[in-house]
């Protein structure tokens, strides 16, 4: 029993947390390819983010002795960079609310010839209710 | 006494895990922004215990910050009614009593 | 020795209430008795934690920092609770259903 | 104790991959938020067990101060501008009589179709096998740990992880600093801000709070920068306490503050990028290469440049928060 625990320990922090960001990585490409609204998307990757940090800290944390301080040092500067990008993101999203009234990523082929306007007044139709699909949202294509 | 600060910390995990209920749940957002402030505060207390657990001194300076910044979510949740929409917002909306027809919810 | 065992008594007490603040986050059946019930976690939880913990620290300038994160999770608790309390007084307590 | 441990590793896991599945599973924008926070903490704790204090120090800075705040008022940015399309402005259709869904619209994801389901778990799923394969078929190594120590002598700090940033591969530090200001500048390219209001505070809490916290969280983020020598902390972590303490200032302070001139505030925040450059220039012309500092000099100039990074990241950062050029101004 002491000896399973202790074989546990030692595989845990190199074995157990890479694992979980690969889980973690794999959830949020799964989310940011069904979401579609954009700030749950923007959370998605970076979910897919935090996993590639728990993979790189998992592996730094690997083996004997103290953890690899350059893996750590590029998570750190990863985070910063994550965060920026993320706040960036959001001003996007935002900025594109306000041009085309929402912020979902509609499904489907993108309708190049729609102009801005007409993009708005379809949004408008499609708030007839929450559960109304977009007229141009095919479920059967 | 590491395996008992240990145990504490890992009690403490247990509870916030059981407060998420709270968070799935709702109904209203300031039950949730209530829940998210005990998970910070329960944070704290798990940093605290694992640093003693692991004779880590630098995880009180992440407890500290976490500390400090905790009441950071809570303020921006609050203070959002009436952001401006573009640029050439008036005044008008600078006091909380006179809100425009779209906070009426 | 003396110091220990009250460090686990102080801790398990401060245990206690956070366990009694996540009961009642769970089920208590409004916002304002719930707020009740966490703050309670937030200043008396913490406060027992951090006492207990006290009595092994090992310079003045350990303990300070103890007080201070007490002092600062007191502040972020207190005006948290208000304004969540405050804002679910003026909004009503649904209006969040978004 | 060790067993005590795995169990709280695999619960942290749990907890983790738990809060992640439902923040992307849920359709209310402000309870995937709120998931997203304490996901952000859990976080923090996972770094802990992974012997990384200096991240979850920045963790614990940026998840609880700034990407928090930062999700929840572009939650009510998007809220407001929905509101403000359906209530009859001049450019829109007139309103409709079910137009209050227009606001769940904004806050609300419905749930994804069915069609996507299969590919995209079968997408996830083999890329998460091969990610999971690869890292389970990875040989043990200490990494580039044992080089990093044989030359903590020459590095002119004591801190390890300070010593990777800012000495041996000063160029990715200086990169990334580069990238944070061009995604301020993304956000400037966008227009204006719309800055929260300055409103008085509903009562007297508010205010106190404000009061001990901010003269803390600068204290703090002094404290911190100057543990980076030495112990967990540094720029990153100092400029992520210190923006997050004036994003605090920006939305709580009771009425207008001065806006922040336009020069100032970009010297500022380019301060840490043109430290960097003039002392990369430096080293190229006095024969260190670039970037290359002399030994003697390594401590004073890694010092000057963590305190512009640090100014830098936090005017960035709340400048990213507010998103958006200043007000009234027109350089």
């Amino acid at each position: 029993m002491n000896g399973l625990a202790e074989l546990a320990h030692t595989l845990a922090p190199g074995l157990l947390y890479p694992t979980g960001g690969a889980i973690l990585f794999a959830m949020g490409l799964y989310g940011l390819i069904r979401r579609h609204h954009l700030v749950l998307r923007i959370l998605a990757l970076n979910i897919m983010g935090s996993g590639v940090f728990m993979v790189l800290l998992g592996v730094a944390a690997r083996g004997e002795g103290p953890p690899d301080p350059v893996a750590q040092a590029l998570t750190l500067t990863g985070i910063v960079v994550a965060v920026s990008a993320t706040a960036f993101a959001l001003a996007l999203v935002v900025h594109l609310t306000r041009l085309t009234g929402h912020a979902v990523m509609l499904p489907g082929p993108p309708d190049d010839d729609a102009p801005v306007e007409d993009i708005s007044r379809e949004e408008h139709h499609a708030d007839g209710g929450p559960a109304a699909p977009h007229p141009d949202q095919d479920r059967n294509p | 006494m590491s395996a008992f600060y240990l145990a504490a910390a890992l009690f403490l995990l247990a509870t916030i895990l059981l407060g998420l209920i709270r968070v799935l749940r709702g109904p209203g957002s300031g039950d949730r922004m209530l829940a998210a402030q005990l998970f910070g505060t329960t944070g704290v207390t798990i940093l605290l215990l694992l640093s003693m657990a692991l004779g880590e001194s630098a995880l009180v300076d992440v407890a500290l910050v976490f500390a400090l910044l905790a009441v950071v979510a809570a303020v921006a949740f609050v203070r959002q009614h009436g952001l401006p929409e573009p640029p050439d917002t008036p005044v008008h909306r600078q006091h909380p009593e006179d809100r425009g027809p779209r906070d009426d919810r | 020795m003396i110091a220990n065992t009250l460090t686990v008594i102080l801790v398990l007490a401060g245990l206690v209430f956070f366990a009694a603040g996540t009961a009642g986050l769970l089920r208590f059946p409004d916002v304002y008795s719930r707020l009740h019930a966490l703050t309670k976690a937030d200043n008396v939880g913490l406060g027992l934690v951090i006492l207990g913990l006290m009595f092994q620290a090992g310079g003045p300038a350990d303990i300070l920092k103890l007080i201070l994160i007490w002092v600062l999770v007191l502040a972020a608790g207190t005006t948290a609770a208000h304004m969540v309390a405050q804002r679910t007084w003026t909004h009503g307590e649904f209006e969040s259903d978004r | 104790m060790s067993l005590l441990l795995v169990i709280f590793d695999l619960v942290l896991l749990a907890g983790i991959i738990g809060v992640a599945w439902r923040c992307l599973a849920s359709t209310d924008l402000f309870r995937a938020v709120v998931l997203f926070i304490t996901f952000g903490l859990l976080l923090a704790l996972a770094w802990v067990r992974l012997e990384a204090p200096d991240i979850a120090l920045a963790e614990a800075a940026i998840g609880a101060g700034i990407t928090g705040a930062l999700l929840l008022v572009t939650l009510e940015r998007l809220r407001s501008i929905m509101a403000e399309r359906h209530s009859g402005r001049p450019h829109t259709p007139p309103p409709d009589p079910s137009g209050p869904h227009a606001l769940l619209r904004a806050l609300h994801d419905p749930p994804p179709e069915r069609h996507s389901f299969f590919p995209a778990l079968i997408f996830a799923l083999v890329v998460g096998s091969l990610l999971v394969t690869a890292l389970w078929h990875q040989p043990q190594s200490t990494g580039l740990e044992p080089v990093v120590d044989a030359h903590m002598d020459v590095s002119g700090v004591d801190h390890p992880i300070t010593a990777v940033l800012l000495n041996f591969r000063a160029y990715d530090t200086f990169l990334e600093l580069a990238i944070v200001l061009i995604a301020l500048l993304g956000a400037w390219s966008l227009g204006r801000h719309d800055l929260i209001p300055a409103r008085p505070a509903p009562g007297p809490i508010l205010p106190g709070t404000l009061r001990l916290l901010v003269p803390v969280a600068i204290v703090t983020g002094v404290y911190v920068l100057w543990a980076g020598s030495h112990a967990p902390g540094g720029a990153f972590q100092a400029g992520a306490i210190l923006g997050a303490a004036g994003i605090l200032l920006v939305l709580a302070r009771p009425r207008q503050l001065p806006m922040a001139p336009g020069i100032p505030l970009r010297l500022g925040i380019t301060a840490g990028v043109a430290l960097f450059l003039l002392v990369g220039l430096y080293g190229l012309g006095a024969g260190h290469g670039f970037l290359g500092y002399a030994d003697a000099w390594a401590y004073p100039l890694i010092i000057l440049i963590e305190v512009a990074a640090t100014l830098s990241i936090a005017l960035t950062l709340v400048a990213l928060f507010v998103a958006g050029r200043p007000a009234g101004d027109d350089a």
